[in-house]
């Protein structure tokens, strides 16, 4: 194989797999404080994409401009869906785990056909950057490497909030031991309702991303769930560095094996990838493997 | 079903499902519109056999079993006079065993692969031109011109599989060669890999059987790999006028499969889009125009049947010839299959779909080779 | 099942059983639906209510059953329903190997494994020959969906009896011990992998029955409408709305969700998603055990209540 | 009035009870040990206190006020906190931010490092250990954290929950002496340890509680010399 | 000499760095009692995860009846003649407490009835048959302790490990629990009791002790030789010397 080529796809792959990523985060800040799988978390990414596409149609809103109103409204949302439902899910039951994927489960529904409602079934997409840099032998597609960035930068803003403010301290302390938590004080249900807006909030500053390089309808939402949280089985519930290196994971499976096996292939190749790692480590790559 | 002296005063109910929503959505509202467009003109001017003419749709969301359980709906249940078909070709696979068994004739106004005619049914027919033939366009104008090599994709689904079905003997016949020959499966959101292999494989036009969705992702993704085949076809996508707005500079070129187009000089095609612009706001496309199609040979088999009855109504549809805004209505009488249509190839130019072929009925002529990335 | 129970449902049978011949095929499919939906439930709480592993991916054994009955009807020419005992067998024997692995997944790791088996077989189905690929297989049409009703309503009523049968059998008590607590069951005895696999394997045959009936009844087997998440998700909800790891739970949800769903869809089917989700989210704050459940205990209280009038 | 009063508190884990209407009273400047065997439910009173637990139902009042529906943030900003059995510290978290978590409800940036800086000269070895993962501490130095941060939000009464489990005697010694020292900064103590000699020699007064409920209460001493006590806790006939 | 009913050989188990059982040996004969003294954390429940196979060690053999069964899957060892209880209580808390028994009763008798039967035996032996039909999930404390003994013999053990079964008993209780392990010796069952405390009773029901501290075998023999062993006194209860004076106190708690 060409070096050039070999460079190419993992090019491709690393920046599509940073889109992942920063959706994945979004669910894995979810998980990591409230043990919920949000399987309404695709349902987010999307809106927030076809709100943005619209907005360009309509309004030639730059998806720039669009993703920190979009994060807002997110974020909202997402507080109110915590307070209003999550939140009055028993916690006591054996069934509980049941319960909330059941209810996020409905959650996405709902979305998918407020969607539709609102946006159409259309496939929609956003014209901006459709172009490539090129570097050399590479061409590097502008999209993707803004959406890249864009998510390296949601992404670092994200990790200094976790590690330098009272928040963020108080945000992976909940998820980390939440007994101590509840012991120094902090206010769990607070960091909840925080911790589910926030994850909404980053899942819709991916959707705005996403939708520069995918084209996307109300009801591609689940591939997006999935794809996510292939990626943070990959790099362990709970860990978000972990996030990454399972995003980049998984985006250099979908390119390699898109390209030496076929687009079938890669379209399966994040399940069969998460089945085997769960079954070789169940904790997911980095994680620390139980006894 | 017979006419009694009461029902004559009851409006002759046609019944049909739209996918409103699920896969197929983008579709499924102009083809209301071009059912709802015909039935109000048809009622303006009379209706049928005296009576008035009312649509009863439901939403089949695109799924086969709840597609089949609405038509059961509409024949047991509204007792509907008339049934058109439903939009996807997978969907049609299943709903025709129910109009089969209800010995209810049934156009399908959208269903390009022949493969659910090919099963023995006698109660289907054929409302558009079968997928086979939409790659003859694109392969004589690349022929005309002297490109030799091609890359076929598409989505690995029925319609654009019976696109794809036919490029193996064309390419034979016209002396091309196939460099490359791959489809991708439905919902794929990534093209770069496949794209980045077909430049690989360095062919001077690409054929991908795609719909709107794939054929923006594939063209995003070839700009992007810096990739320009000399001619860039994407079946039906480009037909769609979003697919301009989502392109913007980028559809400038492409070219794809048309069965109608507004300039077209079909008859009543003119009075056809005028109306359509004046009732709803905006153009109709050719979702539209087939679902109108449609319903114009219904009606003219109706009158000239004099009556609703199936059986009379089913052997003047196999053998009916006829002109619609699409062209001329004509099937093939065993199998319902369509042989009178034709299929247009359309290119953007300057953000705008013209007919390029056929010569006969063109706008204007091929504008190629597509432009390389680097000139734009 | 007291006395009285046993007789409703004898009635509740012998109806099912002798009133489709007379309705027209709209009422028919609709009955169809619901005991297809009713049966899966049944086979889905199996692995998930009795074993505790929720499963977002049975739809893989239900798409099995449908290709493996269209390749046997149209390569073998065997009549349908041999297909669809076929699709049966296959399902079970892939599920012997697929258990062993999967199930050493727990919580939501095992639901979206699952979940991702079933992508992935869609995507096998897409891909091989066999299959007909992305453009699916067609079965001769003409079919009498009659058959077809009756075929699934015996796997419904296996798919009570079965419950049933867990619920009072020596197997049922361990799957509920693993379920339980799998580390304490296997010190008590309890061969725990082999008694999870058991389960699934009788989670995997009955799609793979009933996939066969549906093939057949639609006429037409393709990769995405075979696989379709939705199915399972429909059955998920309709079990645990109606009460999951209990009898009469699969039946009540599925009964009343597919009602509630064909009069949204056909009333709304602009706002349907959103009132089925929204529905879901409403009674699992109400009723976050299930309808079942919450009807045993009131009749419980009622019971409670006489038995306190008499004293 | 007692600093803190507890009374007749009855709490359940779902269908089983816990605790059969405990009563404490602790007075300010006092270190009160609970004893008791495995899962008598000295933990659970604890969590009852610091609000983690819901009570069924009883009273909790701290200075007079009812604590017993507050949320353990407004406990905790009442001056009462909880060192929870396992020491329930953030393992991936640093020395310093585990402090920094404990501190959280103080009034300002400036005393919150103020304080850390505090813990830091009083465990020098905290100090010292700075940016490591707690998790990755001794058992002995993740006790002094638990502890440390426990203070950082400058409690009125800390309440601590089987601080010497896990620990050599010496570095128990350690701990007992620094509960001594806390107490002496006027710090009231409420104690849970199943380390009953150490304890009841630390202590002024002593409850023991046996399947949830208070079998005998009064000063150490007395409690010391209890015949049950022996022959139960101490293996003495 | 006959083969010891179950010889555990030199067993290894460390997590991350800390070693659990560091070489560990012991035998048990036939209807044997011996008891494992040692502080928190000293290694007796992961011994008895060991033996009882949820749990593989890093190195070392556990031989039943002459068999290896260190690589056996815990239900074959339950079925072997092996029953543990867990120090803290695990009901299957949504059955009731005849079907918790009746689980393990399954491994011996054929129908799901007869199981119930046998379990309501069980439950009469320990007290427990006047709650058989509430849900293991609504005991307290000591009626989960009973309920995990209940289990362990309704498998009708040649072997009962018992770990710290003791531990949260009131004084009586424990002098019941006493008599009910003394009682097992009649049966021909032997046991194996951690036991943390209550040295009072380990003295009086062993037939011989053995002491882990930091997961090695310090001392093994009988509750006279422990008692005067000055290792034992030394390592145990050495710096814990109740300031009374009056003889081994609480023990030490674990590891630092
Ligand atoms: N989360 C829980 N769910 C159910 N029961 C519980 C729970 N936590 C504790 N219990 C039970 O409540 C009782 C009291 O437990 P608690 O932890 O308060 O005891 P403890 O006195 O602190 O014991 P230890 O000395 O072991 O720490 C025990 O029987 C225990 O099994
Ligand atoms: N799964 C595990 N992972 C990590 N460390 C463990 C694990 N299980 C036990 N340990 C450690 O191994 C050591 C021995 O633990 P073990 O539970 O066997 O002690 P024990 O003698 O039963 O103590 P106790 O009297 O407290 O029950 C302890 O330091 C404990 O922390
Ligand atoms: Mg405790
Ligand atoms: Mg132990």
């Amino acid at each position: 194989m060409h070096a050039a080529l070999f460079g190419q796809l993992t090019i491709d792959g690393l920046l599509v797999g940073g889109v992942y990523a920063l959706s994945a985060l979004g669910l894995n800040v979810i998980f990591g404080v409230m043990r919920i799988v949000n399987l309404a978390h695709g349902e987010f990414v999307i809106g927030a994409a076809l709100l943005a596409a619209v907005l360009f149609e309509r309004l030639h809103a730059s998806v720039l401009v669009v993703l920190p109103l979009a994060f807002v409204l997110a974020f909202g949302l997402g507080a109110l869906i915590q307070r209003a439902f999550l939140r009055r899910l028993p916690t006591d039951l054996a069934s509980a785990e049941a319960t909330s994927l059941l209810m996020t489960f409905g959650l996405s529904y709902f979305f998918v056909g407020a969607w539709l409602a609102f946006f159409s079934g259309n496939f929609r997409s956003v014209p901006y950057l459709t172009g490539a840099w090129t570097l050399g032998p590479f061409s590097i597609a502008q999209a993707r490497l803004l959406a890249f960035v864009a998510s390296g930068i949601v992404a670092a803003l994200l990790a200094m909030l976790l590690r330098y403010t009272a928040l963020g301290r108080a945000i992976r302390a909940t998820s980390q031991n939440l007994q101590g938590a509840l012991a120094c004080g902090v206010d769990v249900e607070r960091v909840r309702t925080l911790s589910f807006a926030l994850g909404t909030a980053i899942a819709a500053a991916s959707g705005c991303l996403l939708i520069l390089i995918f084209t996307v309808n109300p009801e591609t939402g689940a591939n997006v769930t999935l794809a996510s949280f292939a990626v943070i089985a990959l790099g362990g519930l709970g860990n978000y560095a972990g996030t990454l290196v399972g995003a980049a994971v998984i985006g250099l499976a979908i390119s390699f094996t898109g390209y030496f096996a076929t687009a079938q292939v890669a379209q399966a190749a994040p399940y069969v990838l998460f089945i085997l790692v769960l079954l070789l480590r169940p904790a997911g790559l980095l994680g620390k493997s139980g006894a | 079903p017979h006419l009694t002296a009461s029902a004559a005063d009851k409006p002759i109910v046609i019944g049909a499902s739209i996918s409103e929503t699920g896969a197929y959505a983008d579709s499924g509202k102009l083809a209301l519109q071009g059912y709802q467009l015909w039935v109000k003109q048809q009622n303006a001017a009379g209706g049928l056999l005296g009576r008035q003419i009312e649509l009863k749709t439901y939403d089949d969301a695109s799924d086969p079993a709840t597609a089949v359980r609405l038509y059961q709906r509409l024949i047991d249940q509204d007792h509907v006079d008339l049934i058109v078909g439903p939009y996807s070709s997978a969907v049609t696979a299943s709903v025709a065993n129910v109009a089969q068994q209800h010995h209810m004739p049934m156009i399908s106004p959208e269903v390009a692969s022949t493969a659910p005619f090919q099963r023995g049914l006698t109660e289907i027919f054929q409302g558009i031109q079968i997928a086979a033939a939409y790659v003859e366009g694109p392969m004589e104008i690349a022929k005309e011109k002297g490109y030799k090599s091609i890359a076929v994709t598409g989505e690995d689904t029925l319609f654009p599989r019976s696109v794809v079905a036919g490029v193996d003997d064309l390419a034979k016949k016209m002396g091309m060669t196939i460099v490359f020959n791959q489809l991708y499966p439905h919902n794929a959101s990534d093209y770069s890999s496949i794209v980045e292999k077909m430049k690989q494989a360095n062919p001077d036009i690409v054929i991908a059987a795609s719909y709107l969705p794939d054929s923006v992702g594939l063209l995003r993704a070839m700009k992007q790999a810096n990739f320009a085949p000399k001619l860039l076809y994407e079946g039906v996508g480009p037909t769609e006028l979003s697919f301009g707005t989502q392109n913007g500079k980028d559809a400038e070129g492409v070219m794809g499969t048309g069965n109608w187009n507004a300039e077209l000089k079909t008859q009543g095609n003119a009075a056809f889009v005028k109306t359509f612009e004046a009732e709803f706001g905006h153009a109709p496309d050719y979702h539209a125009a087939a679902n109108f199609a449609s319903l114009e040979v219904l009606g003219d088999a109706v009158k000239r049947v004099g009556s609703l009855d199936s059986a009379k109504l089913r052997d003047q549809l196999a053998t009916l010839t006829m002109p619609t805004v699409m062209g001329t209505y004509k099937v093939d009488p065993k199998t319902g299959i369509q042989q009178g249509y034709k299929s247009l190839v359309l290119q953007w130019v300057n953000g705008k779909q013209f007919v390029v072929y056929p010569k006969a009925l063109a706008q204007r002529p091929p504008s190629l080779p597509f432009a390389p990335w680097s000139t734009r | 099942m007291s006395g009285r129970a046993l007789v409703i449902s004898i009635i509740v049978v012998a109806v099912l059983a002798a009133v489709p011949p007379f309705l027209n095929g709209y009422a028919r499919s609709l009955l169809y639906i619901t005991v297809l939906y009713v049966a899966l439930a049944y086979a889905w709480n199996v692995i998930s209510g009795y074993a505790g592993y929720l499963s977002f991916g049975q739809v893989t054994f239900f798409g099995l059953g449908a290709y493996t009955t269209a390749i046997a009807v149209i390569r073998a020419h065997l009549p349908w329903w041999e297909g669809a005992l076929l699709g049966g067998l296959v399902s079970a024997a892939l599920a012997v190997p697929l258990g062993y692995l999967m199930l050493r997944l727990r919580g939501a790791f095992f639901a979206l494994g699952m979940l991702g088996m079933a992508q992935t077989l869609q995507v096998v189905a897409n891909s091989w020959q066999l299959t007909g690929g992305g453009s699916g297989l067609f079965l001769p049409p003409g079919s009498n969906a009659l058959p077809v009703y009756y075929w699934t309503l015996v796997i419904g009523l296996l798919g009570f009896a079965t419950t049933l049968f867990i619920d009072r059998s020596a197997f049922g008590l361990r799957l509920q011990a693993l379920r339980e607590d799998e580390q304490v069951a296997s010190t008590l005895g309890v061969h725990v992998t082999t008694t999870k696999v058991w389960a699934f394997v009788i989670s995997a045959i009955m799609p793979g029955l009933l996939g066969g009936g549906y093939a057949w009844y639609l006429t037409y087997v393709e990769p995405v409408s075979a696989f379709a998440t939705r199915i399972d998700l429909q059955a998920v909800a309709m079990t645990i709305l109606g009460g999951i790891g209990t009898l009469w739970g699969p039946l009540i949800g599925g009964v009343l969700m597919s009602q509630v769903s064909e009069i949204l869809a056909a009333q709304y089917p602009q706002a349907y998603l959103m009132i089925f989700g929204g529905l879901v989210v409403v009674l699992l704050v109400l009723l976050p055990r299930g309808i079942a459940p919450a009807i045993s205990a009131a009749l419980e209280r009622r019971r409670a209540r006489a038995a306190q009038v008499q004293r | 009035m007692s600093l803190l009063s507890v009374r007749n508190l009855n709490v359940s884990y779902g269908d089983f009870k816990a605790l059969h209407g405990v009563s404490l009273e602790v007075d300010e400047g006092e270190i009160v040990v609970i004893v008791g065997a495995n899962g008598a439910g000295k933990t659970t009173t604890m969590n009852s206190i610091a609000g983690i637990l819901r009570a069924r139902s009883g009273e909790i009042l701290l200075s007079g006020e009812h604590i017993e529906r507050k949320s353990p943030r407004e406990i905790v900003e009442r001056g009462l906190v909880l060192v929870p059995e396992g020491r329930h510290l953030f393992a991936e978290m640093t020395v310093q931010e585990n402090l920094l978590v404990g501190g959280q409800t103080a009034r300002s940036r400036r005393r919150l490092h103020v304080n850390v800086r505090t813990m830091e000269e009083r465990f020098p070895i905290l100090g010292r250990r700075r940016g490591q993962a707690a998790g990755t501490l001794s058992g002995g130095e993740q006790q002094m954290l638990a502890i440390a941060r426990a203070l950082m939000s400058e409690p009125r009464i800390l309440l601590m929950d089987e601080p010497s489990i896990g620990l050599s005697p010496l570095l128990t010694a350690q701990i007992f002496a620094m509960i001594r020292e806390v107490n002496q900064t006027g710090i009231t103590v409420i104690l849970v340890e199943q380390n009953v000699v150490q304890s009841l020699a630390l202590a002024t007064r002593a409850y023991v509680i046996a399947e949830g409920r208070v079998v005998l209460q009064g000063l150490a001493a007395e409690i010391r010399g209890h015949a049950d006590v022996k022959r139960a806790y101490l293996g003495e006939a | 000499m006959s083969t010891p009913l179950l010889e555990v050989e030199n067993i290894r188990r460390a997590f991350g760095g800390v070693h659990a059982l560091d070489g560990v040996s012991l035998r048990v004969n036939q209807g044997e009692i011996l008891c494992i003294i040692g502080p928190n954390g000293a290694g007796k429940t992961t011994l008895f995860n060991i033996i009882s196979g949820v749990m593989r060690p890093s190195s070392g053999d556990v031989r039943f009846q002459g068999q290896s069964i260190v690589r056996w899957p815990p239900q074959r060892i339950a079925e072997a003649g092996i029953a543990r209880t867990y120090q803290i209580a695990r009901p299957f808390a949504r059955l009731c407490v005849r079907d918790n028994v009746a689980v393990a009763a399954l491994a011996r008798e054929r129908t799901l009835e007869r199981a119930r039967r046998a379990a309501q035996d069980v439950l009469e032996s320990v007290g427990l048959a006047s709650l058989a039909d509430r849900p293991a999930g609504s005991l307290t404390l000591t009626q989960r302790k009973r309920l995990e003994v209940a289990r362990a013999l309704a498998l009708r053990p040649k072997l009962l490990l018992l770990d710290e079964v003791m531990a949260g008993l009131t004084p009586t209780e424990i002098d019941a629990m006493a008599v009910f392990i003394e009682q097992l010796r009649e049966r021909g069952i032997a046991a194996i009791g951690g036991v943390e405390h209550v040295m009072r009773v380990v003295m009086r029901i062993s037939d011989r002790i053995a002491v882990l501290d930091f997961g090695k075998k310090i001392a093994d023999g009988t509750p006279v030789e422990i008692a005067d062993d000055p290792r034992v006194g030394e390592a145990y209860f050495g710096t814990q010397i109740d300031e009374t004076g009056a003889g081994p106190s609480f023990p030490l708690k674990g590891r630092p």
